[in-house]
């Protein structure tokens, strides 16, 4: 498939780690790419439901392009947020419908993430495309 | 045919009593494949931990081996909800409980058969205790539900609970013509379905019936594992049964909430390895032809069925087309626990007794029956060896 | 000593994310030894068959190793009544239904503690929500149940349900006191002792307790299993709970009979292999000391948490003498998922979450907790690659 | 352990036979050896609990020696019944009381009948034990 270079390249970086435990630290510092939901804006509405964890995120479309704000306790899962972040901020409601969400499969950033936080992922990556059909309907 | 699949299943290479087992008790329970019992083994040799709200790796693979056992049901039975019991019984006492209990009012009718098996029975007698239904039986008539009893039995009735293919005789029940008849009278219908599944793919949507309760040991899965498959309506009016771990969402001193996916159901930690060796017995499945096997060990089974009475024996199984390869029979002066112990000292598996369906024995006038059932490993071979050891039975007894 | 022991355990060749598997999630569930492992498969392999009411020879062979289960547990802690069922979670559901639906009225009180794992909280509000009994929760305080509170709840209690040791805090509460007490009082008592028979012998009938719950998955036994004993008193005061194959005597359309004996509670086609199994696995505790274990594991618990306090970490547990080797702790900062995925990368298993204890959760004013459980296969090694492990997660999340 | 020389003779004849089959046969042959207790006579006080088949047996003292008369529709349980009989009629009460079940195991009689079916020797020979200690309290 062809990602956006931006996946790509994360998905290359993943790639190149052998060490699991380098690996969730990279996965960590992707926590400052979210764009921060501030503490006031949490609501049911943006909760993330099946998270272990709390998170939060809200996608709007603006100038016809998609943004995401999110936040999480665990760093992980920002980390996770922050990853999504790249892959759809910017890019047209279009675009963000096409994708589909195994490029975290295929960069091992899922690898040994177990299923309740692989489906945490899942279950954010539905949200946003979701989110925009809504937004575009 | 049979033979080399008997390579598969470690236990045939077990000799009993000096001989080489032959094994017809399969209504009872079956045998497992290899496959089955290594992935029991690998699962408790590389993966065990407890599943769900887990972040190690053993526990995420765990989950995931429970939860392809619950994937590969959905897909194979066609089924939105999926809940594993601990085999058939549990699952139709949990139908008893969670939807029986909250939507059946004093007086309403729950239509059952003759035909039941206990498991589909007691549950149904004890709600009736707890809150007043009625119980309405369908008659069994020359080894077949009467269908005119069913229609004026389903007058006002809420729920049909029939077994899809009997464990003593073998019938399969035209199921489908009762599911419509039951829908039309506005009835739920539960499907009895543990001596079904080992012998036919059933599609559980298309079939109307909104539950279907059935065991993995009888589909060469391991003990202690089953499942009750529920339709969208009727899941959405089922109340929780046994509380604890897993099923809740919240729980305070004050009161709790529950998930609103079939964990609802499951409370404690889960069947586990269960699961794992349930999902390798379901992939091992997926590549066989039943309805092949089927017809011809419904056709062994004719044969065996018309010598016995050959031999003098009374043959209570019809063996029609659908029916299960399953032959009850009974001797005229022989007892049933002699001759099954005279059959096993030459090696045969078969079972005896009433089969955990009294009034059906009732009905046939009988204390029990000697039951020869055959499953997918059997073969010519086996009838041969079943049908001479009938003979010796019937010279040293003579 | 805890090294020799690994071998027993085929799980510890295995390797997590690069390194050597650290298991330190056993309050969840525990190991299996091979010889557990080996009974399921040979099981399987060699005399697989429906148990009860049989004569072939398989089906006696399952029989025998079905009930050997039952005698083991008998002896083991002496009871003359022992319910196989699931699980914990399952046991506790059975005497809510079995014995607290026909035993308590409307306004009949049951004391619960703070302390309870869900699986001994839900069944009650369930029954409580059925037969409006009413529900009080003795506190915790500083990690302790609250005895004076205890005595003032007794007033009219008819049933007292108590965990023996917490899964959460690893905390052993004085169940003997707290019988007495009851007793004293008038009530029975249902002793939850999934976190205890893994640690410590019990003798069922000098506790003079009513009911004991406990699976054997905790206690290096397969899934899918485990047992409620009933004193004899208890015993006869109780209704069957599921209906189905097995737990009766006659059946007739008019209404049933049951067994009379522990059979009258297992309904259907019991979990035979998983019996097999655990038999097994009692045959391979008795050879251990688990006192001498025992200490032993307490004494590196109490050392791993006094470095976890040395390095930054709140310890919740007290870890006094006969408590469980059960660390619970928090990191000011490092969201406990974090910390447990940063262990497991280097192939150390410990468990996040609330463990099933909300209600203990919000007493100590934490969402969750990183918990680490120490069991007899686990040793001084065990601790230190632990420790290690906490250090590499301090520094990478400075 | 010292068995009656009526037994030592039945547990030599058992374990000569190699065969299962042949085994139960001889097991058959012992049904002749019952004092049968008629139809009209059987009760709820002479039914053996927990056999499978029917089976009832009824113990008298009569000159201070046991008797027993049984009925069972099942032949083989009537041939275990055919060898109670042998062991302890026109015994003492008090040689009966010393007498313990597993001479049918010795004997290899038991061997591959099942729990159920050895159970229902055991509650018979239990049951004879009962009664004669009754008897002669
Ligand atoms: C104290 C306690 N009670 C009950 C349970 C429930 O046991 P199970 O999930 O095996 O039914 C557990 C384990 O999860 C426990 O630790
Ligand atoms: C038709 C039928 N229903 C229900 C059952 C009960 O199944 P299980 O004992 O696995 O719960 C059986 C098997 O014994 C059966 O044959």
């Amino acid at each position: 498939m062809n990602w956006p270079d931006s996946i790509q390249e994360i998905i290359e970086e993943f790639q190149e780690i052998e060490d699991q435990f380098e690996r969730l630290e990279v996965l960590m510092d992707f926590a400052e790419e979210v764009d921060e939901l501030p503490v006031e804006e949490w609501n049911d509405s943006n909760l993330v439901r099946g998270c272990q964890s709390v998170a939060h995120l809200e996608v709007s479309i603006r100038d016809e392009l998609v943004w995401l704000r999110a936040a999480a306790d665990a760093k992980m899962v920002q980390g996770l947020q922050g990853i999504l972040s790249i892959a759809v901020n910017g890019a047209s409601p279009e675009i963000v419908l096409q994708l589909t969400p195994d490029f975290a499969e295929e960069a091992g950033i899922l690898v040994s993430l177990t299923p309740s936080r692989s489906n945490g992922f899942r279950t954010m990556f539905d949200m946003v495309q979701n989110r925009v059909k809504e937004a575009i309907l | 045919m049979g033979d080399s699949m008997k390579q598969d299943f470690p236990i045939f290479s077990r000799q009993v009593n000096g001989r080489p087992l032959v094994y017809l008790d399969n209504a009872a329970t079956t045998q497992k494949p290899a496959c089955v019992i290594d992935a029991m083994t690998q699962y408790y040799s590389l993966s065990n931990a407890n599943v769900h709200r887990a972040v190690h790796t053993l526990a995420g693979e765990a989950t995931e081996g429970y939860e392809a056992c619950r994937k590969l049901l959905k897909q194979r039975y066609n089924s939105d909800y999926v809940v594993i019991t601990s085999g058939t019984t549990e699952a139709i006492n949990l139908a008893a409980h969670a939807w029986g209990e909250h939507n059946l009012q004093p007086g309403d009718v729950v239509v059952l058969t003759e035909m039941e098996h206990h498991s589909d029975i007691v549950p149904w007698q004890m709600l009736a205790e707890r809150i007043a239904i009625e119980l309405r039986f369908v008659p069994v008539e020359d080894g077949e539900l009467d269908l005119d009893a069913l229609e004026v039995a389903l007058d006002g009735a809420k729920l049909v609970c029939v077994v899809h293919t009997s464990n003593v005789l073998g019938v399969r029940n035209p199921v489908e013509q009762i599911i419509s008849m039951s829908k039309s009278a506005g009835a739920r219908v539960l499907i009895d379905a543990a001596q079904a599944v080992p012998h036919e793919l059933i599609d559980f949507k298309e079939t109307g019936a909104d539950f279907m309760a059935f065991s993995a040991h009888k589909m060469c899965g391991p003990t202690g594992i089953g499942a009750l498959l529920i339709s969208d309506s009727a899941f959405s009016e089922m109340h929780p049964f046994m509380g604890g771990g897993d099923m809740i969402q919240t729980v305070t001193l004050e009161g709790s909430t529950y998930q609103t996916n079939e964990h609802k159901f499951e409370a404690g930690t889960p069947r586990i390895a269960e699961g794992v060796g349930w999902a390798a017995a379901l992939e091992w499945m997926s590549q066989i032809d039943l309805e092949s096997h089927h017809k011809r060990l419904l056709k062994i089974a004719k044969n065996v069925a018309g010598q016995l009475e050959e031999k003098g024996m009374k043959v209570y199984s019809t063996l029609n087309p659908g029916d299960a390869a399953v032959v009850s029979f009974t001797h005229p002066t022989i007892h049933p626990e002699d001759f099954a112990r005279l059959l096993d000292a030459q090696g045969i598996a078969v079972r005896t007794g009433h089969h955990c369906a009294q009034p059906l024995m009732e009905k046939l006038g009988v204390n029990g029956t000697i039951r020869a059932s055959f499953y997918i490993y059997n073969d010519d071979s086996d009838a041969e060896i079943f049908l001479t050891g009938i003979d010796r039975v019937l010279e040293a007894m003579a």
